[in-house]
C-alpha cells in the first residue's frame, strides 16, 4: 500500500494506516456526492422557483410516505455499513498481536519516558522501535492526562493518571515521525513533543545494546545532570542558551541572585535548586509562572547532585 | 368553523368574567385548573430535575461499589444503623404528616394544616439533630473525605472515597431537608393567616411534592450507604 | 368578537392606542423587574450579544496567536487562558441561552397565542441566574483566569493554580438558569396553548425548543452535580475523579458528557427550530412532512442521551462502551438527515425570496450539511483515533456550532428583529454582511479539515511550521468573519433610531407572532386567538388576503 | 388544557381531589414495614442478593410514596411521565456508565488496570487493630 501522504491524510506508516486511510477516503467520496446532490438540490430548487410574483402563493406536495420511509431507512443501513467499517478498522488497532515487544511509556508534564524491556530509558524524547515488527506500548501518567498522538501511524491513545492504557502499531518503514501530546495538559502541552524514530531491525538491537552498556556505566556528574535534563525535558521551559521560555534560563543561573516573586531575593545555589525541583512553588523568580511540577519522588538524590552540578557548568 | 372552536369562544367570554373574582389567578391563565395544573406540572419536572441531580451522586456510588466491593463493606459496617433506620422512620413520618397538612388545606382546615406542617419541620429537626450526632462522631474518628480522612481501623487505603460520597450525599440530602424546613416555615405562616382553601392550596401541594421527594432520595440512601452487607 | 384566524388581531379600533410593550412603561425599573417575557428576551438578547462579543474577541485573539508557529502576541499561559475563555463563555454564556432564552423567550409565547410563559417570575429569576454566573465567571476571570479548557478534565482542573471554583460556581449557577428557562417552556407548551392550538398545528419551532426543554430539565443537573464535585473535590480532596486517592478521571468524563452531548443538541435543536419557520416563511410552504420533523426533534433530544461516549474513544473507556457507543452514534445521523431532506423538499414547488434571513437558513443548510457528514468520520472507531483531538474536530464543532446554531441564531435575529423593535433594517447591508460571515467562516474553518487529518492537534500554541500556512488561511478568514459581525451590529444599532417603520408582517408569515403589531402590545394579542388550521397553511383561502393586509405594501 | 371546556360556571370552581385518611395511614404502615423488612434482610448474608432485596424494597417504598403520598395515581398522567421520564433517563445514566467501568481490560488486561493496586484489596499495615 502507499505510504505516500496525501492531500488530506499524512503518510501511513504503521501496517493498519492504510485500512484508516482507505475507510477515510471512502467516506470522504461519499460526503462529497452526498454533499454536492444535497447543496445542488438546494440551489436548483431556489433558482427555480424563486419568487416571480409577490401575490403568488405556490402548492406542491407536503409530504410522502414513501419518500420519507426511503430517507429514514436508507440512511440507517448506509450509516450502519460505516459502522462496520469503523469497527474492523478498530479490532485491528485494539488487540495486539501476542508477539508484540512491550514498551512502556510515562508521561508527565511536559515530556515521554520510554523504557525499554532491558531497563534502557529513553534520554531524548525519541523512541526507537525496530521496523516490521509490532510493538505494544504500556503507557500511564504521572500527573494529569497526555495523550499519545502519532499522526503516520494513525494512532491515538490517551495516559491516564493512576490506570495503565496501551496500544500498539508497527511500523512499515524507516524514518523520524512526529510525535504529539493530544490531550491539553497545561502550560507547555504544545511542546510535549517527542520523535519516533522507525530503525532496521538490526541496527535497532546495536542501538539498544549500546545504550544499555551507556546507561550502566559510571559517568560524570554534570553528564549524568546533562542526560537527566534531556529526559525529563527541562529544557521544555529552561534553556541553556540564555533565552527565557517557561522558566528562567539555566545559562549563567548558578551563583545569581535573582528576586523573587514575594518581594524577597536569593542566590541560587546548591539549596536554592534542590528546593526548586522538590517545591517548584517555594519560590518563583520574579517575571515567571508558579506552574513547574515538582520531581519529588521521581528524582533520586544522587540525581539532584548530578542536575546541580549540569546547572552550575552551563555558563 | 370546528365545535371546537365554537367551545373555545365561549370559554373565552368566560375567561374575561372570571377575571374580577379570583385573586390568585394570574393574568396569563384564563381559568383556576389550568394554572393549578401548569403549577404542578411545573413542580414535577423541577423534581425531575432533582432526580437527575442526585442521580449523579447515585452513579458515582454504584461505579466505586462495583470496583471496591470490600471496602465498601468494610467503610459502611462504620456506619450506625439504628440512627440511619430511625431518621428512615423520622422522615417517613414527616412525610405522612405534610401528605396530611396538605389534605387539611383541601378541606379548609388552615389551623390543622398549620399544627400538621409544624409537626413535619419538628420532624425534620429531629432528622437534622441525629444526623449532626452522627456527623460529629465521625468527624471526631476522622472518617471524613479525601485529605481530612484519619481513621486507622478500615483495612483500605482508599476508605476515605466512601466517605467522601457518604458525606456528599447526606450533606446535599441535609442542605435540602434544611430548605424544606424554610419552605414549609413560610406555609406555616400562610397557613395561620388563613391563605388557604379548597380553591387555593396549591403552593403547600407543591411543597409537599419537593418534602415527599426529600423522603424518596433517603429511602434509597438508607440501604445503599448503611445496609452494604 | 369572534376572531377568525386570518384577522389581524389589532382590528378593533379603541385599541389601537395601547401602547406597545417596549412603550407601555420607562425607566431603568421597569425593565429589571418586569414580568414580561418580551422584555425579558430582550435584557437576555442584549447580554448575550455582549457575551458574544467577549467571546469573539478571545477567538480572534487565539486566530491571531497562531499565525506563526512560535509566540506571536502572548504567552503560552495567556494563550490557554484565552482558549478557554472563548469557549467557556460562547458554550455556557452564549450559545446555550442564546436561541431559547432571547429569541425563545420573546416569540414562543406569542407563537402559542399565550400572554406569557408559565412562570414569569421564573423566567426573571433565571434571568438573574445568567447573571450571577456571569459575574462569577467574571470574578474567575479576575482572580487569575481559568486554563483547563471549556472541559474541566481532572485531574488538571484540580491541580491546576487558577480560578476553577469560581468557573465551576459560576457554570453550575448557569446550568439552573438554563433549567429553569426549561421548565417554564414545558409548562408554557403543554399548558398555555390558545384554544384550537393543537399539538401538530404548533409552529415547528415550538416542538424543537419542547425537545430543547427536555433536555435542559434532564441533562444540565448532571452538569451541575458534576461541577460541585469538581470544587468540593478542589476545596477537600474528595478523591472521586483523582487517581492519586484511587478515583478515576475517565469516570469525569463520563460525568461531563452526560451532559455536554445533549448539550449539543440543547445548542443545535433552536437552530433547527429557526430553520424550520424562515424556511417555510420564504418558500411560502408548509414545511413538507410537518409531523417527521416534528418527530426528529423529539428523537434527536432522547438520542443525544445515548452517545455521549464517542468523546471518550481514546480516552481510556472498555472496548465493549467503545463500540456500544460508536453504533448508538450513527443513529443520529438519520434524523438529522430527516431534517435536512425536508427542508430541501419544502423548497420545492416554493415561492422563494432571498431576504436576509433566508440567506440563514440556506446557508445553514449548506454548512450543517458539512458538519453533520463530517461527524460520520468522527463516529467511525477507526478513523476518530485519529482524528480525536485534532483541529478536524475543532473544525467539525464549529460547523455544527457556529455554521449551525450561530448562522440560525443570526438568521433569526434578522427575522424577528422588526418584530421586537418595530424597526427594519438596511436590507442590503444585511446581504453584504452575510456574504463576509459565510465566505469568511468557510476560509476559517474548513482549513482546519485540512489542518486536523493532517494531525494538527488541537489546544496547541506552538505547532510545527509545516501546519503554518493553512493556520495564516485560516486567521484571516477570522477577520473576514468579524468585519461582517462588525458591519451587522453597525446596521442593527442604526435601525434602532433611523430604521423604517416595521409592518406587523414584513416576511408574509403566517405563524401567530406576525399576527400582533411590531413590536406586540404587552398581553401580545387584543383577543385570544383561535386557531382553526396548520401553522403554515398558504393555501388557505384567507392567507393571501392576511399577508397582503398586514405586510404594509398595499 | 385549555382546549377543554366546561358547561356551566359551576364547574369552573376546583374541586379537590381529597383522600380518606385510611389510605394515608395504610401507605404509613407499609412503609414502616418495609423499612423493617430491609433491616431485617441486612442482618442476613445472601451475597449480591442483599443489594437486590434492598433495592427492590426501596423501589416499592418509592412507589407507594409517590402513588399515594405525591398523588400521582390518581393526578394527571403527564405528572407521572415526566417524573417517570426522569427516573428512565437516571437509569441511562447508570447503565451507560456501569458499561464502561465494569468492562475495562477484557480485550486487553493492560488497558484500565489500576496502577495503584494496593488501593482495591491492600490492607494497610500501619494502625490496625487486630
Amino acid at each position: 500500500m502507499n505510504s505516500e501522504a496525501t492531500f488530506f491524510m499524512p503518510p501511513a506508516i504503521s501496517t493498519y494506516a492504510g485500512d484508516v486511510d482507505q475507510a477515510y477516503y471512502w467516506i470522504y467520496y461519499l460526503s462529497v456526492f452526498l454533499f454536492v446532490a444535497m447543496v445542488g438540490a438546494m440551489f436548483y430548487f431556489v433558482i427555480k422557483y424563486r419568487r416571480k410574483n409577490s401575490l403568488e402563493i405556490p402548492s406542491g406536495p407536503q409530504h410522502s410516505t414513501v419518500l420519507e420511509l426511503t430517507w429514514t431507512i436508507l440512511p440507517f443501513f448506509l450509516v450502519m455499513a460505516i459502522f462496520l467499517l469503523g469497527f474492523k478498522g478498530y479490532l485491528k488497532m485494539a488487540i495486539a498481536p501476542s508477539n508484540a515487544t512491550e514498551i512502556h511509556v510515562t508521561g508527565r508534564q511536559w515530556s515521554w519516558l520510554f523504557t525499554y524491556g532491558n531497563g534502557v530509558e529513553s534520554t531524548d524524547q525519541v523512541l526507537h522501535v525496530p521496523k516490521d515488527h509490532p510493538i505494544k506500548m504500556i503507557m500511564t501518567s504521572e500527573d494529569v492526562i497526555h495523550s499519545f498522538y502519532v499522526p503516520a501511524f494513525r494512532i491515538k491513545h490517551d495516559l491516564i493518571p493512576g490506570q495503565y492504557s496501551s496500544l500498539w502499531f508497527e511500523a512499515k518503514e524507516v524514518g523520524k515521525f512526529d510525535l504529539f501530546c493530544a490531550e491539553y495538559c497545561g502550560t507547555s502541552h504544545s511542546n510535549m513533543l517527542g520523535k519516533i524514530e522507525v530503525m532496521e531491525p538490526k541496527a535497532f538491537e546495536t542501538w539498544l545494546e549500546h545504550e544499555h552498556e551507556e546507561q550502566n556505566k559510571a559517568v560524570a556528574p554534570e553528564v549524568l545532570g546533562q542526560r537527566l535534563y534531556t529526559k525529563f525535558a527541562c529544557v521544555t521551559c529552561h534553556t541553556t542558551d540564555g533565552s527565557p521560555r517557561v522558566g528562567p534560563s539555566f545559562k549563567g543561573a548558578y551563583g545569581r541572585t535573582e528576586k523573587f516573586t514575594d518581594g524577597t531575593s536569593g542566590v541560587v545555589n546548591d539549596n536554592y535548586i534542590r528546593e526548586s525541583i522538590l517545591q517548584p512553588q517555594a519560590k518563583i523568580v520574579a517575571g515567571f509562572q508558579p506552574v513547574m511540577p515538582t520531581f519529588q519522588g521521581q528524582l533520586k538524590d544522587s540525581d539532584i547532585t548530578a542536575l546541580i552540578a549540569f546547572i552550575k557548568s552551563v555558563k | 368553523m370546528s365545535a371546537i372552536d365554537t367551545e373555545v369562544i365561549a370559554n373565552a367570554k368566560i375567561e374575561h368574567a372570571e377575571h374580577e373574582h379570583n385573586p390568585h389567578l394570574a393574568h396569563h391563565f384564563s381559568e383556576p385548573e389550568q394554572q393549578i395544573s401548569a403549577a404542578k406540572l411545573g413542580m414535577w419536572a423541577f423534581l425531575a430535575q432533582e432526580v437527575l441531580f442526585f442521580g449523579g451522586l447515585f452513579v458515582a456510588l454504584m461505579v466505586f461499589r462495583t470496583w471496591y466491593p470490600d471496602m465498601y463493606r468494610a467503610a459502611s459496617s462504620q456506619l450506625n444503623v439504628p440512627f440511619g433506620a430511625i431518621n428512615t422512620m423520622v422522615l417517613i413520618c414527616s412525610s405522612l404528616t405534610m401528605a396530611l397538612a396538605v389534605r387539611a388545606t383541601q378541606l379548609n382546615r388552615n389551623r390543622q394544616a398549620f399544627w400538621l406542617m409544624a409537626a413535619t419541620v419538628l420532624l425534620a429537626g429531629v432528622f437534622l439533630v441525629i444526623k449532626y450526632f452522627e456527623y460529629s462522631h465521625k468527624f471526631h474518628e476522622g472518617q471524613l473525605p479525601g485529605h481530612f480522612y484519619t481513621f486507622k481501623e478500615i483495612p483500605f487505603d482508599n476508605a476515605h472515597m466512601f466517605f467522601g460520597i457518604y458525606f456528599c450525599m447526606t450533606g446535599l440530602h441535609g442542605l435540602h431537608v434544611l430548605i424544606g424546613m424554610i419552605v414549609i416555615g413560610w406555609m406555616m405562616v400562610r397557613a395561620w393567616r388563613n391563605e388557604f382553601s379548597s380553591q387555593y392550596y396549591t403552593p403547600v401541594e407543591c411543597t409537599g411534592l419537593y418534602w415527599h421527594l426529600v423522603d424518596l432520595i433517603w429511602i434509597f440512601l438508607f440501604p445503599l450507604l448503611y445496609l452494604v452487607k | 368578537m369572534t376572531v377568525t384566524t386570518f384577522d389581524p388581531m389589532h382590528v378593533p379600533t379603541e385599541a389601537q392606542s395601547s401602547p406597545n410593550f417596549l412603550e407601555s412603561a420607562h425607566g431603568i425599573k421597569s425593565w429589571i423587574f418586569t414580568l414580561d417575557h418580551k422584555r425579558i428576551g430582550i435584557m437576555y438578547l442584549w447580554s448575550i450579544l455582549l457575551s458574544f462579543l467577549f467571546g469573539g474577541i478571545a477567538a480572534l485573539l487565539v486566530r491571531l496567536e497562531l499565525l506563526t508557529p512560535q509566540k506571536t502576541i502572548m504567552t503560552a499561559d495567556q494563550y490557554n487562558q484565552m482558549f478557554t475563555l472563548h469557549g467557556g463563555i460562547m458554550v455556557f454564556l452564549f450559545i446555550i441561552p442564546s436561541i431559547p432564552a432571547s429569541l425563545g423567550n420573546f416569540v414562543l409565547p406569542i407563537m402559542l397565542g399565550a400572554k406569557d410563559v408559565a412562570f414569569p417570575r421564573l423566567n426573571l429569576l433565571s434571568y438573574y441566574f445568567w447573571l450571577t454566573g456571569a459575574a462569577l465567571i467574571l470574578t474567575a476571570i479576575c482572580t487569575g483566569g481559568i486554563d483547563t479548557g471549556w472541559t474541566f478534565y481532572t485531574p488538571y482542573s484540580t491541580r491546576t493554580a487558577t480560578s476553577v471554583i469560581w468557573m465551576g460556581l459560576g457554570v453550575f449557577v448557569l446550568g439552573f438558569s438554563s433549567i429553569f428557562t426549561g421548565l417554564n417552556f414545558i409548562t408554557t407548551i403543554h399548558k398555555l396553548r390558545a384554544p384550537g392550538m393543537s399539538w401538530f398545528r404548533m409552529p415547528l419551532f415550538l416542538w424543537s425548543i419542547y425537545a430543547t426543554a427536555l433536555i435542559q430539565i434532564l441533562a444540565t443537573p448532571v452538569l451541575a452535580i458534576t461541577l460541585l464535585l469538581l470544587v468540593v473535590e478542589r476545596a477537600f480532596g474528595l478523591g472521586i475523579f483523582d487517581p492519586k486517592l484511587g478515583g478515576d478521571p475517565v469516570l469525569f468524563q463520563h460525568f461531563f458528557w452526560f451532559y455536554s452531548h445533549p448539550a449539543v443538541y440543547i445548542m443545535i435543536l433552536p437552530g433547527m427550530a429557526i430553520v424550520s419557520e424562515l424556511v417555510a416563511t420564504f418558500s411560502r410552504r408548509p414545511i413538507f412532512a410537518y409531523k417527521s420533523v416534528a418527530y426528529s426533534s423529539v428523537a434527536l433530544a432522547v438520542l443525544g442521551f445515548l452517545v455521549w461516549g464517542h468523546h471518550m474513544f481514546v480516552a481510556g473507556t472498555s472496548e465493549f462502551s467503545t463500540v456500544l457507543f460508536s453504533a448508538l452514534t450513527f443513529l443520529v445521523a438519520i434524523p438529522s438527515g430527516v431534517k435536512l431532506f425536508n427542508w430541501l423538499a419544502t423548497l420545492y414547488k416554493g415561492s422563494i425570496s432571498f431576504e436576509s434571513p433566508m440567506l440563514y437558513a440556506l446557508a445553514f443548510i449548506f454548512l450543517f450539511t458539512i458538519g453533520g457528514l463530517t461527524g460520520i468520520f468522527l463516529g467511525t472507531l477507526s478513523i476518530d483515533v485519529h482524528l480525536h483531538d485534532t483541529y478536524f474536530v475543532v473544525a467539525h464543532f464549529h460547523y455544527v456550532m457556529m455554521g449551525g446554531t450561530i448562522f440560525a441564531f443570526v438568521g433569526g435575529l434578522h427575522y424577528w428583529w422588526p418584530k421586537m423593535f418595530g424597526r427594519m433594517y438596511n436590507e442590503l447591508a444585511a446581504k453584504i454582511a452575510f456574504a463576509f460571515v459565510f465566505v469568511g467562516f468557510n476560509v476559517t474553518f474548513f482549513t482546519q479539515f485540512i489542518l486536523g487529518s493532517r494531525g494538527m492537534p488541537r489546544r496547541y500554541y506552538n505547532y510545527p511550521p509545516q501546519f503554518q500556512t493553512l493556520h495564516i488561511i485560516s486567521t484571516v478568514g477570522s477577520w473576514i468573519i468579524a468585519t461582517g459581525f462588525i458591519m451587522m451590529a453597525i446596521y442593527f444599532l442604526r435601525s434602532l433610531r433611523h430604521g423604517k417603520k416595521a409592518p406587523d408582517n414584513p416576511w408574509g408569515g403566517l405563524t401567530l407572532e406576525w399576527h400582533t403589531h411590531s413590536p406586540p402590545i404587552t398581553e401580545n394579542f387584543h383577543n385570544t386567538p383561535i386557531i382553526t388550521h396548520g401553522a403554515y397553511d398558504y393555501e388557505h383561502p384567507d392567507a393571501k388576503a392576511f399577508i397582503l393586509q398586514t405586510q404594509g405594501k398595499i | 388544557m385549555s382546549t377543554t371546556t366546561h358547561a356551566d360556571d359551576s364547574s369552573h370552581k376546583h374541586t379537590p381531589h381529597v383522600l380518606p385518611l385510611r389510605i394515608y395511614f395504610g401507605v404509613w404502615v407499609a412503609l414502616l414495614v418495609l423499612t423493617a423488612i430491609t433491616l431485617a434482610v441486612s442482618y442476613y448474608d445472601f451475597g449480591e442478593g442483599n443489594l437486590i432485596i434492598a433495592l427492590v424494597v426501596a423501589t416499592i417504598k418509592a412507589t407507594l410514596v409517590s402513588l399515594f403520598f405525591m398523588h400521582l395515581f390518581y393526578d394527571h398522567k403527564l405528572n407521572a411521565l415526566v417524573f417517570g421520564g426522569s427516573i428512565v433517563f437516571l437509569f441511562l445514566f447508570f447503565f451507560f456508565t456501569l458499561a464502561d467501568t465494569t468492562t475495562r481490560g477484557q480485550v486487553d488486561p493492560a488497558n484500565g488496570v489500576f496502577v495503584n493496586k494496593h488501593l482495591q484489596q491492600k490492607p494497610s499495615d500501619e494502625g490496625h487493630a487486630h
